[in-house]
């Protein structure tokens, strides 16, 4: 039988679906099986490291002897696989049980072919015994030569990169932003809460009063004595007037800042109320 | 800008465009800027955002086309891919990066390589389905390169013993692969017509056998 | 691409150059490229390492000046910085690539906001003021917030025992707010009577509810 696989399976090379090299064996490549059926055992390792599987090696089998998928002789083939896993097995080497399975498979396959077969079944196209096997076999080629087209495309990092170009934008912090409204509310969340009755009447005027307060006291911030007439701009109008003179009370009830008059109608001069200066 | 919208904002155009090439030019720019500068591919919505949803995504995508040309004869490229719009730069100049690189990319093994082909066509699939097509057990370590790499996932389970996982291909896998959608992968090697001929061979075939 | 050397790689000669353009091309596009991909600026060292060290560095300053200037109109720009070079994008299309930054800016605490209100419609008033219109111990933090912000500062001190600072609203405030003056704050009165309706209709609502 092993002459028989040998000699009618014809071993041309055929260069689809061919692993480039099988393996390197004493620094010299393995591009073909070899054609006696001796296999160093550090070659067989090697051999069976280059397929994916049994389904790998029958193809690459089925592919090299350039035989028609479609009409596999099933009896040579069989032989020559059950070689291969023979001598793995001599050479006891670790065998994924999947090859034991597909050899099984085969030869279910061939012993079938060999029983005539009666009449009715012959009608059924699905009973070939090897259709199976060459679905399996066709599906599983459609999905490598698919894995290789896609490693194929261009691949970024492999083929290209992405372009990130650095932003140029300055660090600004983004700061919190406060409306009126955020005003308002925080207002209204005191008054909730403190319930403040007295203090929380405020009214424009009384608020441009404690603007012009603020105003002045930052007028005064050197600490010296300024003239009470420089508290008030001539130009700005009564309105302005009363309001600067109110803010003036104000401070003064405040103790905030300090008049004094040297003499009645001497001039009168304003200072920050500073207790250094007391 | 809208004004610019009846115009076809093609490359050869734009010197001649008179008022209009400014706000154009200008439009290009941000465009420009905002793609160079993306962590991710730039999907139209966000394009859009960058002028405040006041330009069509026809008009935006007339601008990415004059982008384009204008990149057409540089060091890198716009492309279009599934999340979005991205710079990368050209494969003709990779072998020179490669010399700024410490290391070389990884390579992917052909267990990789025929697992990824059969959840990218067959998805979604679980680990059973894969080790069924291949006719070998899938290792562990060939999965978890998949979805390290982020190119597949589980998205769900299927409803047998185990709940074993369904694996799919991710955004991320069309996208570094230069895929726009899976209806982009590289066409199968037509089984179904081989299958036919399985059919009428296995017609043939028992006559021969005998 | 050593027959380079003497010229001078300047833009507008590119085109003069008769066989010599075509290596200064392709090496003002790799040197694009590996700008463009670079997640950090490139050193002069690493520009030489992607020509394998045949171009020297005066050459290569001058393609990246050439590069430069082929860049100036457009999105980006070369920059030369400390450590390298690197494209950066320019800053005035900062502000529409920030659109694309959906980032909400920080809010203040209520203590902040509270804080400033007072200061707004009661100044000049103490730390002690604020703490007695709250009802809590203000944190030194939440002044130093508003002060640091250029919106309130320390305009004297009440003359009572510890000389408590008087804060007050700065101009800033004013402006970054939109206001002219401070009686353009909105008008408490309206908001109290809202109060007041609130607590009436609270006063009312248990007996509803009973």
């Amino acid at each position: 039988m092993a002459e028989l696989a040998t000699a009618q399976l014809d071993l041309r090379p055929h260069d689809e679906g061919l692993p480039p090299a099988l393996a390197k064996i004493y620094g010299e490549s393995l591009f073909e099986l070899p054609r006696d059926l001796y296999i160093p055992p550090d070659a067989l390792q090697v051999f069976l490291e280059a397929f994916e599987g049994p389904l790998d090696l029958l193809l690459y089998l089925i592919r090299k002897a350039n035989i028609n998928v479609l009409d596999i002789p099933m009896a040579p083939l069989t032989a020559q696989y059950l070689k291969y896993v023979e001598a793995m097995r001599r050479s006891n080497l670790e065998l994924a049980a999947e090859y034991l399975l597909i050899a099984a498979m085969l030869l279910e396959i061939k012993s079938r072919m060999l029983l005539p077969r009666p009449p009715a079944e012959a009608e059924d196209d699905s009973l070939d015994p090897r259709a199976e096997l060459v679905r399996r076999l066709l599906e599983y080629e459609q999905m490598k030569v698919a894995g290789a087209r896609l490693d194929a495309l261009p691949r970024v990092e492999r083929d290209y990169e992405w372009v990130t170009v650095w932003v140029a934008e300055k660090v600004v912090e983004r700061l919190p932003e406060v409306s009126l409204h955020d005003l308002q509310v925080a207002w209204l969340g005191l008054v909730r809460k403190a319930k403040l009755t007295q203090h929380h009447t405020i009214k424009r005027e009384e608020l441009s009063v404690r603007e012009r307060m603020t105003s002045i006291m930052r007028q005064l911030g050197g600490g010296a004595f300024q003239p009470f007439e420089a508290l008030f701009e001539r130009d700005a109008g009564v309105p302005m007037l009363v309001v600067s003179f109110l803010a003036v009370l104000e401070l003064v009830k405040e103790r905030l800042v300090v008049v004094s008059q040297v003499a009645p109608l001497e001039p009168i001069y304003v200072r920050l109320n500073t207790s250094d200066a007391d | 800008m809208s004004d610019l919208t009846p115009r076809m904002p093609i490359e050869s155009e734009v010197s001649a465009a008179a008022e209009d090439s400014i706000d154009f030019e200008l439009a290009l720019r941000v465009l420009e800027a905002a793609l160079l500068a993306a962590a991710e591919p730039l999907a139209m919505a966000e394009l859009r955002k960058l002028f405040d949803d006041q330009l069509d995504a026809d008009l935006i995508r007339r601008l990415l086309e004059a982008l384009r040309e204008r990149w057409s004869d540089r060091g890198a490229e716009l492309a279009q891919l599934a999340t979005g719009w991205r710079f990368r730069t050209r494969a003709e100049y990779q072998p020179y990066l490669d010399r700024l690189r410490e290391q070389k990319p990884p390579k992917y093994s052909r267990a990789v390589l025929e697992t990824l082909a059969i959840i990218a066509y067959r998805q979604p699939v679980t680990r059973g389905d894969i080790e069924d097509i291949r006719g070998v057990a899938v290792s562990p370590n060939v999965l978890k390169t998949l979805e390290s790499r982020g190119w597949v996932d589980i998205v769900g389970h299927r409803d047998t013993p185990g709940r074993p996982g369904l694996y799919a291909t991710t955004r991320r896998f069309l996208d570094e692969l230069g895929l726009r959608s899976l209806t982009e992968l590289p066409p199968l090697a037509e089984i179904e017509k081989v299958m036919d001929l399985v059919d009428t061979a296995t017609q043939a075939a028992p006559a021969a056998a005998q």
